[in-house]
This record gives structure tokens, sequence and C-alpha cells, in this order.
């Protein structure tokens, strides 16, 4: 490969964005204009992995594009953790969207140009926000991802798309807006620099309020991250096609989110001083609580997409903790994380809608039974969820298992018993899905009306003879990110390195 | 003293009693007025100030040696023009909105907007119903 | 003392205006009140400014203001809308000027700030350098042309401004119908027509006994262009509109408004041809004296032409316009008798 | 002809619009109108230049020296507002052809084109001169071509519209004129920088602080400041659109520069900020009208309601930033100047395109629009996130630099309500997307076509320039900056 890595590295976040114009282009033939995506894709992986290899390699790679204010740039650099979240979004977006093409020309979608010109900005942006080298790019394309994402989220155009599409642009642009930009404007004030500095860009001696109040600002700013108060705007946005869910809110914003947190905390902060201020305390307790909450009303929620979503908000909860947490353990596994629940979450995602385009159905209580129709998908599911809970053989032991030894790390009991508690819970509303699938007839919780549900079963038994999984590409996608759980339990090598790199820079 | 001011302060009622009827009163030929008095009474201050004692008009004759102060009075000059001028263009537009409304009154004109813009508002209600 | 006395009296008629509802009382009153302003500035020493309200605030502003009652109708409705507001904001507004006046240098008084700086050099100098007695003319023509060019373009502006609200395009034979009625109401006054015939000439005369001597005493282009306008307007109200619109040309008149703003304005752009700056009449000829009594002369030229024809614009614009509207109102007396 | 490029700058308009009146056909006459204009943004550019290298320019008409005659003086503020006023005159006028054609009577066109020239030199006069008289000469062209402007406008709301902002437009301008008499009384002067060394000596008077207040409340009337900003509404939404684009990009501008002329020059930093409370009075209206004026834009049905009221809004930043009396505040409201004008003129020269191609501007009227006048609708959509503070469009820019200000001086609680003002702004502006891209065309209407090309091309200048300068400040921020520092009087 004769192109620098300075190249490759504009290459990865301009191809995408590129690659509109000729979607747009090409929107009259939808075959053509899929293979323009795929193609993409694959171009796309082709060069983060180059881009890691070169990372691999010890090579420092970055590039300075503008200045729009003095000292205030748009500027790239490569590091470790970047590098993990552009590894995961590059990958999982040729999954999804192998994924979405089956979902979307089943679903005979309207406005799939649209739908492929924001889903490619979305991607770019991500690229953009992994390789940033300063706080303020980082926000620039925070926001490109947030205005991207708004017209998949209201792609149906429904009343109740509009609506939901609302509250996700409010959410995210109310606290990107009021406390993000001001923590931003507030710390280029007090630090005098945004650029991502391993151990933080503060002074040593700066007043612990301020940098306190920065922190609280930062960690509410981050809508993204859904941490509780501002968790709103993901169950709203489950209104959006499903592929749309998957991968924007298992993987491209919500990871967007955390991952901002993660840099916040490691790289303007520095984990000592984020060990000493005073908010870190109250803003960990406030992680716990939503991570809690949020499984708590997960258990609660009839529409599956709802119950992951709600999930996800719990999951987030892990990250920040981990992140907050400032010993290095809590880094890794936070950073670990980000990948686990990806390739957990994306799964399940994906088996809800493939649920939904072939059997229309969306609340888990119609779902009885389906596992004889859907067994590959189902079985999938179960892995998935197995994976969120943290058992093995899936990824999600790893990082939960680092997430843990930092609360003990820190003493942080309180919350290590939340974490437990928690998974209690996952297991709880996750698995009794993939298990009244296949055994429909074991005694449901619901004694009350079990006429209803014996009726329901025999109508499921009616029709459950043939077996009827989602349409191909999508069937491929959630086998291949279902390996892809089970692989990095095996395999979680890479992923580890890279998330350990993240406090020493280089590997 | 009082007395040394005294003009300026009828000079100051002529002002206000210019600018309430400009505020105060509803029809709009009356407003004009009121704006034309005002700024009459102004025009006066400008000129009160430019007097000086046993002065007189600031034209050059070889046996006076006091002047009153010329610059105020091209200063009002102009300003009458400019008071002229805002005058013609308040009355046309009176004229037009007499022809458009029918009436002068400030309560009437405003009513009639208000009463199209409600129905406005409810023919797009029945609009937005029917689609 | 006179002062006094005016200023009492332009209190009670102050009063009368906000009293009175009849809106054809308020503009006569509204044009006593220009005269009596205009008769204290002369006790002010300010002529120009006197001749100049006389003309304005009692002559042309009550005229238009009468030919829109015409129209409008002249009772005010009884009921005033928000005394109490208004009160108030006048009370605090007067207030605080009152408040500013217990700083301010005392009426009359010779070591006022404005009597020491910038006026002393146009009272001392100005012969020597403009060379026009009447200290206001070179102050206005010379010294700050520009504010006077200014002036000019206000009044181009307010021109253009009543036409483009008030400009009607009529078929001709409607034209035709409303002269003939006019004209036919018009006969009624032969002795006032035959006076005003002999007399509109000498105001001709007067007019431009003004625009050339106002280097020396009161006077000048702008009242020039008004008493000129006054004696067409005169003309035009005694043989009816459609008679004065054959004798001037509505495309003409607007014409000449724009060649008066060209002339004050090309003054200016030849001074800057000649290396001086803009509206630097020193150099338009060799001798600077001799470039200033130029300069003065064009420019009160353009002003003249440009006041004279706009005031004829308007006075036309609102005359059209009342035609017009008396036509329709006996188009719906004819049919609903 | 460089010596004398101040005076061009005004009288190459105001010549040309009595020649217009002798052209006749109204498109030979809006040919030549836009080449006076861009004659004279040409000239603004010049100016600019040669005040940022060279320091402030003095222009004597006349050849009188400065107290005695009128002095044109240009330093980088007014050379900064010339070139803002100029250029968005020009590209707006680019459009006004097309525009007109469907909202004005054919017989009209060339009065129209007379009054805007007119509007432009009135303010190009404003800002240009140093002498305090001659500023009220020039405000009162502007506005006088302004009345008549708004008078033209389609439904007989515009005549009402124009009527009551000719009545507070005079007593606005009554009360500058009352406060220059005030002032010229103590010192004896009319000229601007002359007033500026005179009036220290008599601040403490009872009488300059009555001027002060007369001349502020005036100017502020001008604004549209919020609590006097009544008349602005309706004016700028039944004034023809092309009138509305024009104005709203430039003349509440001309009214902020003058406010902080005679703030910082003519009565100076100290009298201004110490002796009168008028940073926390400035500061509490400009939020209040920050807060209401958004407020009110989200219940607008007619866009062009919206906007005006979105306008309203925005001067309220710019007065927040003036507020604050700090080089870093002052330079944040310059760069809003600049930057509003070109948001607000993209958006209501798109405005301006519906309204050529709809007929209407009513909220219901944009449904689906965003299909059928793509380029038109993806202009108002950037320029409304230019509105909100996106960031590479001009908003951020301007936001950002008001947040630095408030933080500098620790008005932490105040930078929270600024951004959560520009939230409402997020919700105005999302009420046009809504209806634009996801609501389905009324039944009853039939399909549009994109806009022309002659409004295509000065609203994407526009657009185009919303982004440039989004992203490379330098132009703008150190020509801002600089202005700032140099009202404060610090060297560079």
């Amino acid at each position: 490969m004769s192109l620098s890595l300075e190249v490759i590295l504009q290459l990865a976040i301009l191809l995408p964005l590129v690659s509109t114009f000729v979607i747009v282009a090409t929107g009259k033939s939808p075959n053509l204009r899929e293979s323009v995506t795929i193609t993409t894709c694959v171009l796309l992986i082709f060069l983060v992995v180059n881009l890691y290899q070169g990372l691999s390699a010890g090579k420092s790679i970055s590039v300075f594009w503008w200045e729009l204010l003095p000292g205030l740039t748009i500027s790239f650099d490569i590091e470790p953790l970047g590098m993990l979240f552009a590894l995961i979004a590059s990958f999982l977006w040729l999954v999804t969207t192998c994924y979405a093409i089956g979902y979307m020309r089943s679903h005979q979608e309207k406005n799939q140009t649209r739908f492929y010109v924001c889903f490619a900005v979305a991607i770019g942006a991500v690229m953009g926000l992994a390789f940033s080298a300063n706080l303020f790019t980082l926000f620039i394309f925070y926001e490109v991802l947030t205005l991207s994402t708004y017209p998949l989220v209201t792609h149906a155009g429904t009343e109740k798309a509009k609506k939901g599409g609302r509250t996700y642009l409010g959410i995210l642009l109310t606290t990107s807006i009021v406390f993000f930009l001001l923590a931003i404007v507030s710390t280029w004030f007090v630090a005098g620099t945004l650029d991502f500095k391993i151990g933080g860009i503060f002074a040593d001696d700066v007043d612990k309020v301020i940098a306190g109040t920065l922190l609280a600002l930062f960690i509410f700013g981050i809508g993204k991250a859904a941490i509780m108060p501002f968790h709103r705007w993901l169950p709203a946005a489950m209104v959006a096609p499903t592929p749309v869910s998957s991968l924007l809110h298992a993987v491209a914003v919500v990871k967007a989110g955390v991952f901002t947190v993660l840099k916040v905390c490691v790289f303007i902060f520095g984990l000592d001083l984020l060990a000493v201020l005073p908010t870190t305390q109250f803003l960990l307790y406030l992680a716990g609580a939503s991570v809690l909450l949020a499984s708590l009303i997960a258990m609660r929620q009839d529409n599956l997409k709802a119950r992951l979503a709600y999930s996800t908000v719990s999951q987030l909860g892990y990250v920040t903790i981990g992140a907050l947490l400032a010993t290095s353990s809590g880094v890794i596994g936070s950073s670990m994380h980000i990948a686990m629940h990806a390739f957990g979450k994306i799964t399940l995602f994906f088996c809800a809608g493939a649920i939904l385009v072939t059997l229309h159905k969306s609340k888990i209580s119609d779902m009885r039974g389906i596992g004889r129709q859907m067994p590959l998908t189902m079985i999938a599911f179960f892995i998935a969820s197995l994976s969120i809970i943290g058992v093995p053989p899936t990824g999600g032991t790893w990082s939960k298992w680092y997430l843990m030894m930092g609360t003990i790390e820190t003493e942080q009991f309180v919350l290590m018993v939340i974490l437990m508690l928690s998974s209690l819970l996952n297991i709880a509303y996750l698995l009794p899905i993939p298990f009244h699938a296949f055994f429909p007839n074991l005694i449901s919780f619901k004694t009350s009306n079990t006429s209803l549900d014996t009726t329901e079963i025999s109508e499921n038994k009616a029709s459950s003879f043939d077996i009827k999984e989602a349409p191909l590409p999508s069937l491929i996608a959630i086998v291949v990110t279902t390996l892809g759980c089970l692989t990095l339990f095996i395999y979680p090598q890479p992923l580890f390195e890279l998330a350990s790199a993240v406090l020493t820079g280089r590997e | 003293m009082l007395m040394d001011l005294f003009n300026h302060w009828v000079v100051i009622t002529l002002m206000m009693s210019g600018l309430y009827i400009v505020i105060a009163h509803g029809n709009l030929i009356k407003k004009i007025v009121g704006l034309s008095v005002f700024q009459t009474s102004v025009f006066i201050f400008y000129i009160s100030m430019a007097k000086v004692d046993g002065g007189t008009a600031p034209i050059l004759a070889d046996d006076i040696v006091q002047y009153s102060n010329p610059l105020p009075h091209v200063l009002i000059l102009t300003a009458i023009v400019v008071g002229i001028a805002t005058t013609a263009l308040g009355l046309s537009l009176v004229v037009r909105i007499k022809e458009a409304y029918g009436s002068i009154e400030e309560e009437s004109i405003q009513q009639q907007d208000n009463q199209q813009q409600d129905n406005n508002a409810h023919a797009k209600r029945k609009q937005e119903e029917e689609a | 003392m006179i002062d006094i006395i005016l200023l009492t009296l332009l209190v009670v008629v102050a009063i009368a205006i906000i009293r009175m509802k009849d809106l054809f009382a308020v503009v006569m009153l509204l044009g006593i009140y220009g005269l009596l302003s205009a008769s204290f500035f002369v006790a002010m020493d300010a002529v120009d400014v006197a001749f100049t309200e006389a003309a304005v605030g009692a002559g042309i502003s009550t005229l238009l203001m009468l030919v829109v009652i015409a129209m409008t109708g002249r009772k005010e409705k009884t009921n005033r809308h928000k005394p109490l507001p208004a009160l108030c904001i006048v009370l605090i507004t007067g207030g605080l000027l009152i408040y500013g006046t217990f700083d301010m240098p005392h009426f009359g008084a010779a070591d006022a700030p404005i009597h020491q700086h910038v006026a002393p050099r146009y009272i001392n100098d100005s012969m020597a350098e403009v060379g026009v007695p009447n200290i206001v003319t070179s102050v206005l023509a010379s010294y700050r042309a520009f504010d006077t060019f200014g002036e000019v373009v206000v009044i181009f502006t307010a021109g253009i401004g009543v036409l483009t609200l008030l400009s009607v395009a009529r078929r001709k034979e409607d034209a035709e119908k409303i002269s003939s009625i006019n004209d036919s109401m018009h006969e009624q006054h032969l002795v006032i027509r035959i006076v005003a015939k002999m007399l509109i000439p000498f105001i001709f005369l007067f007019a431009l006994y003004v625009q050339f001597h106002g280097d020396f005493g009161p006077g000048g282009g702008f009242q020039a262009g008004v008493i000129f306008a006054a004696a067409i307007i005169l003309y035009a109200m005694l043989f009816g509109l459609n008679t004065a619109r054959k004798v001037i040309n509505q495309t003409f008149i607007q014409l000449i408004a724009a060649v008066g703003v060209l002339l004050y304005g090309s003054v200016g752009i030849v001074s800057l041809m000649n290396d001086g700056n803009f509206f630097n009449y020193n150099v338009l000829a060799s001798d600077p004296i001799a470039g200033q009594h130029l300069g003065i002369l064009l420019i009160e030229w353009g002003v003249g032409c440009t006041v004279a024809s706009v005031m004829m614009i308007i006075f036309f614009s609102f005359a059209g316009r009342l035609e017009l509207h008396q036509h329709n109102e006996r188009v719906k007396n004819q049919e609903s008798s | 002809m460089i010596a004398h490029l101040p005076i061009l700058q005004v009288i190459i308009p105001l010549m040309a619009a009595p020649i217009c009146l002798m052209l006749k056909r109204a498109q030979l006459v809006w040919l030549f109108s836009l080449i006076a204009s861009g004659l004279a943004f040409a000239i603004s550019i010049l100016l600019l230049q040669q005040v940022m290298t060279s320091g402030v320019i003095s222009y004597e008409l006349g050849g009188w020296q400065a107290p005695w005659g009128i002095e044109y003086r240009i330093d980088k503020l007014n050379a900064f507002l010339l070139l803002i006023v100029s250029g968005i005159s020009t590209v707006v006028l680019f459009a006004a052809q097309t525009s007109i054609e469907k909202e004005i009577p054919k017989n009209k066109h060339v009065y129209f084109y007379i009054l805007y020239l007119l509007s432009l030199t009135g303010m190009l006069g404003i800002v240009a001169t140093g002498d305090a008289f001659n500023v009220f000469v020039f405000l009162e062209i502007s506005s006088l071509s302004a009345y008549a402007l708004i008078a033209m406008g389609k439904n007989r709301q515009a005549l009402w519209a124009s009527y009551q902002y000719l009545i507070m437009g005079t007593i606005g301008a009554t009360f500058i004129l009352i406060g220059i008499g005030l002032i010229y009384q103590m010192t004896g002067t009319l000229n601007m920088y002359d007033l500026s060394q005179r009036l220290p000596e008599v601040a403490q008077t009872r009488t300059v602080f009555a001027a002060f207040a007369f001349v502020i409340v005036g100017v502020c009337l001008k604004l549209a400041m919020f609590p006097l900003h009544l008349w602005l509404p309706n004016a700028y939404a039944y004034a023809p659109s092309i009138v509305t684009a024009f104005f709203a990009a430039t003349a509440t501008k001309v009214a902020v520069y003058l406010l902080i002329r005679f703030t910082f020059s003519v009565f100076g930093l100290s009298f201004s900020f110490t002796t009168v409370p008028l940073q926390t009075l400035f500061m509490a209206l400009g939020l209040i009208g920050i807060f209401a004026a958004s407020t009110s834009a989200i219940y607008q049905r007619n866009v062009k309601h919206l906007f005006a009221y979105s306008s309203i809004a925005q001067i309220g930043y710019m007065i927040v930033g003036f507020s604050l009396s700090t080089v870093t505040g002052l330079t944040a409201t310059l760069l809003h100047l600049f930057n509003h004008a070109l948001m607000k003129g993209a958006i209501f020269l798109a405005l301006a395109a519906v309204i050529y191609r709809v007929g209407n501007i009513e909220l219901n009227n944009l449904r689906g629009l965003g299909r059928q006048m793509p380029l038109t609708m993806a202009a108002i959509v950037i320029g409304g996130l230019s509105l909100i503070g996106v960031p590479l469009t001009v908003g951020f820019v301007s936001k950002w630099y008001l947040l630095m200000a408030l933080i500098e001086q620790g008005w932490w609680p105040v930078a929270v309500l600024i951004l959560l003002g520009s939230m409402l702004a997020v919700v105005y502006v999302w009420r046009i997307v809504e209806a634009a891209y996801f609501k389905a065309p009324l039944d009853n209407s039939s399909p549009v076509k994109e806009a022309p090309m002659s409004f295509l091309i000065p609203i994407w200048t526009l657009i185009i320039a919303n982004i440039y300068f989004g992203i490379d400040t330098r132009l703008s921020v150190q020509v801002a900056e600089a202005a700032a520092q140099s009202l404060f009087g610090v060297s560079l």
C-alpha cells in the first residue's frame, strides 16, 4: 500500500461522506445503490485495518485540517481507544448494511436512498469522532452524528415517529448545547487547550470545585451516554426501523456517547484528577442508579425493542461507571465493554427486527413458541443475551470481569453489589424471551389469564409448522454477530491489548 | 434661576403634549398631527438655545457685534424638511389605510386584522382536519 | 417678553389640539401652531427658519392634511384608548427632560458652550472664507453642505414614497369624466380665478427673488421651491387638476426632481474631479470666493428644483387620489339611488 | 480617487437613485442598481483593507476642517459595517427582479429600486459619518424609504405595519434629535470625535445624563430591542419578501452600530458603563428579549413572522454581548452582527423564493416542499442550523465568543441561559423542518417547481458564506476583534 497512513486516516473519514453522492446518484436503481454501499463498507474496513496495523507498528498518525479560531483546531490523531471504537463501528456497519438490505426490502420501506445517505453520513461522523484529536473536533462530529441520525429515527414519517424524533433531537441537542458546549468553552477558558492528552489537560492546582462542576457538566452534557435523567431519547428513538436501532442505538450513537465520556475522563481530566474530584463519587452513584433503575424498567416493557432500549441504558451505565472509577482496570473494562456490548446488543436488535419482518410481532407476550419458526434467530438471541449478562462462553464475560475488578480495587462495594444485582436482572428480563420461544407450554407467570394464553399458544402451534426465518442477508448478519460474541470470548487478545494501551498511549 | 429655565420648561411641555397625542389618540390623522407638534416643539427647543441675549439675526452687517448662533438654525432648517417629508409619507399611508380598511381609527383596524387572522387560522385548521 | 407670550399661546393651542375632536379644527390649529412657532423663531432671531416653518408648517402640511380629511372624514372617534399609560410615558419622558434642564446653560446666556465652540468661526470668518453675508446660508450651503444634500435626498425620497403609495393608473375615459365634473365645479369661482391669474406671475417672481436673495437675507432654494410650488398648487386648485396637468407634465416634474438631486450631487463630483474634497467649492473657480459663490448658486438651484417639483408631486398625488375618491363616492351614490 | 473612497461609498448609490428615475425601463434600472450596489461593495472592501493596514481614515467634506465641517471618519468598526450592509444589499438585489415580479405591480418597479438604493444610501451614510447630526439626516433617508418599501407589500396589513413603524420610527428619530441637541448644548460641537473629547468635562451633569437616555432610547426603538420591538414583526412579515431579506440582514445591524458608536465612542466607556447602570439593565433586557421573542417565534404560523421574532431574539444576543463592556463581549456582538446578517439574509431570501413559487408562507404551505424545492428548503435548514449555533456554521462562532465573554466575567448562569435560549431556536427551526420534510402536502395544493436560478444563486452564495465563515473565521474574527479593541483603546 503506497498511501501514507495520514492519507488513509482522512480517507476513512471522507469515504463515507463521498459515498453519499454516489448513493444519491445511483438512487434510481436499488441494486446499484446497495452495491455502492457495500463496497464502501468493505473499503472502509480495509482502511481502518490498515490504520490498526500502523498503530500496532507503533507509528503515530495525526492530521491537522484547519484552525477555526486561534488554538481551536480540527485535527485528528489515532490512539488505541479511538482505534477500538473505529474497528467495531466499521465492522458492524458492514454487517448492519447487509442486514438492512434484507430488512428494508422485505419491509418495503420508502425513502430508502435517504436512509442509506444518512447512514453513510452517520458512519463518517463516527469515524471523525473516533479519531478526533481534541474535544472541539469531537464535538463537531458529535453534533453531525445527532443531526444525521434524526432523519433515520423519523424515517417512518408517522406522527409517532415524528414525536420520537422530537424527543430524540430535543434531548440530544439540549444536553449537548446547554451542558456539553458550556463545559467545552469553560474547559477552554480554564485549561487554555482542548487537546486530548494522557493524564489530562488541567493544571495541577486547578480549582477542585470548578473542575468538579465541569465533570458533572460533561457527564450530563454527553446525552448520548444516556445517564438516567437524560435517557428518554433512547426508548423514543426506537420508532426507527430496526437496522437503525441496531446500528445507531447499539453501536454508533450510544457508543459515541460512552466513548466521549471515556475520552473526557481519561484525556481531559486524567485519572489522577478524576479520583480526587468531589463530584466523581456523586456521579458514580448516579450512574449506578441508572444501571439499576433502567434494568428494573426494562423488566416491565412488553415491547421487545423498548426492553432492549432500556437494557442499553443500563449497560451504558456500566461504561460510565468504569470510566469514573479512575483506575486502569475500570478503563480497560469500559473500553472492552464498548465492544462486547456492541456485539451482543446488535445481535439482539437484529433478532428483534427479524421477528418483526417475518412474523410481524413486536410484543414479547406474543412471542411464545416462535422458536420453532425461527430457531436460528432465537438461538442467536440466547447467545447474545448471555453475552449481555456476562456469562461464559461469551465476550461479555471479560468486560464485566474487569469492571468488577475496578470496583473492588477502589473498594466501591456498593457499586459492586449494584453491578451484580443488575446482572441478575439482566437474566430476568432477557432469558425468558428465548426460553418461552422454545418452550411455550411451560407454566407462564401470568396465571390469571391462562385461558387467553392457551388460545394464543394453540394459534401459534397451528401456524408454526414451517420454519420461516428472516431474509437471507439479514440472517447472515445475525449469524456473523453471534459468532462475534463467541469469538470475543475465546480470542479477546487484540481488544484487550488495545484497551490496556489506552492509558499508555501506544501499544 | 428658575426664570432662566422657564422657557425650556414650557418647550418641554409642548413636546410632551405632542408625544401624548401620538400615544394616546387612536385616530391616525391625529397621531400625525401629534408628531408634527412634537417635532415642531423640538425645533423650538433648538432655536431657543441658539438665542443670545442682545444678539440679532445672523446676517452680517457692519454695525452689529452680537449675533445669535447660526448653527442650530441650519440644523433646524434641515429638520423641518425632514418633518414635512415624514408628514407627507404618513398622510399618504393614512389615505391608503382608509381605502383598505375603511377606517382611520386604530382600534377598528386592529380589530379587522385580528378577525382576519382568526378566520385564517380557522380555515387552516379545517384544511388540516380534512387533510 | 414677546417670547413668553408666544410660548403661552403655543401651550394654549397645543391643549386645544389635544381636546378637539373635529379634525378640521385640529388641522387649522396645527396651522396656527406652525405660524406661532414661526413668529417665535423670528423673536429668536432665526429668520430663515421662521420663513421655512411658515411655508411648511402653516402652509404645505396644513394643505395636505385638509386634502386627506376630505377623504377620510373629519370626526375623531371619542374614545382615547390608552390615556393612562400614555400619561405615564409622557410624564417620565418629560420628567427626565426637566431633570436634564437643571444643568443647562441659561436661556440666552452668551457664555454657553455652543456660543464658544465651533459657532464663533462661522460668525467671524465666514465672510472671508465663503463670502456670503447670511451666515445661515454659508453654513447651510458650504460648511454643512452635505447635511443639506441629505435634506434634498430626504425630500426626494418622500416624493418617490408618496408616488409609490398614491399614484393611480386610471383609464382615459374615467379621467375625462372626472375632469368634466371638476371643471364645472371650478367655474363658480370666476372672480378668484381672474385675480389668481394676475397674482401667479408675481408669485413666481417672488420665488425667483427668494431663490437668489438667499445669500444676503432670509431665503434660499428651499423656501423658493415651496413658494414656486404654492403658485402651481393655487393654479391647480382654481383651474382644476386636469388643466394643471396639461400645463405641467407629471413625468416632467419627476424628471426635474431627479435633476435637482443630480445637480446638487454633481457639484460635489466636479469638485472631486478638480482634486478637491466632495463639495469643496474653492476648486470650482480660480478664486476660492468665486468658487464658493458658484457652488452655492448651483446647489441652491438644485434644492429649489427638487423641492418645488416634489411639493408638486405630493400635491398632485394627494389631489388625484381625492378626485378618484370623490368620483367613486358619486358613482356609489348614483347606484344606490 | 483612492483618497475619496469614503464619500464615494455613499455617493454612488445616492446618485444612482435619481438616475434610475430617468432610465424608465425596470430591467435596465435593476441592472443599474445592481451595478451601483456592487460598486459600493467593492469600495467597502477596499476601505476595509485600507483601514486594517493604515488605521482611521478621516475625510473632510467640503474641505472644511473637522468640527466646523462634516467629517467622514472610517475606522475598523464602521468599515466592517459598511462591508456587511453593501455586501448583503448586492446579494439580495440580485434576486430582486424575479421576486418583485409577483409581489409588486409593474408600474412601481422603478420606484422600488429607487427606494431600495435610497435605503442603502441612508444606512451607508449613518455608518460612515462622523457627525452626530448627519446621522439623523441619513437615518431619516433610510427610514422614509423603509416605510415606503414596507408599504409596498401585497396585503393591506403592510400599510398598517408601515404606519406603525413610521410612528415608532419617527418618535425614535426625534428622541435621537433631542439627545443630540442636549449634548450639543453642553459641548457646542456635533462632531463625534470632538464630542468624545469634550464630553468628559461635563459628564457629571444632569443634562448629559438626560441626553444619554434619549439617544439610547431612540436608538433602541430603531433597534427593536425587547420592550421596544413591537413594530418589527409585522413590518418584516408583510413587507415584500426582498425588502424583508434586505432589512432583516442590515437595518437592525446599523442600529446596533449606532448604539455601540454612541456608548463607546461618543459618550465614552467610563460614562456609559460606570456612571449609568447600563450593564445590568441591558443584560436583563437582552435575556428577556431572547426568551420572550423566541417563545413567541415558536407559536407563529406565518414563517416570516416566525423569523421576525427570531430576529428580535438574536438582537438580544447582541445586546448581552454588548452589555458586558469587555473586548471579548464586544467582539462577540460584532461577530454576531456579521453572522446574523448572513443567516437571516439567506433565510429570508429562501422564504422569498418560497413565496415566489407557492405564493403563501404559512407553515402549512411548506408541507412537502422538502421534495419539491430541495435546494431552497436545504438553504432554510442550514440557515436554521446556523441560528441554533451548530458547529461549522457562523452561528457557532459567535455563540462561542459570547460564551467565552460571559465565562471570562464569571457570568455562569447567564451562559446557561444563553444556551437554553438557543434551544428555543431548535424548537422553532424544527417546526419548519418537520413541515417541509415530514408532512405530506395538503391535498388541494398543486405541486411546485424548484426556485429559479436568480434566487438560488444569491441564496446559496449566502449559505456558502454561512459555512465558509463558520470554518474560516480569520477574516471575521480578526476584523471584529480589531474593531472591538480599537473601541477600548487597546493598541494592537
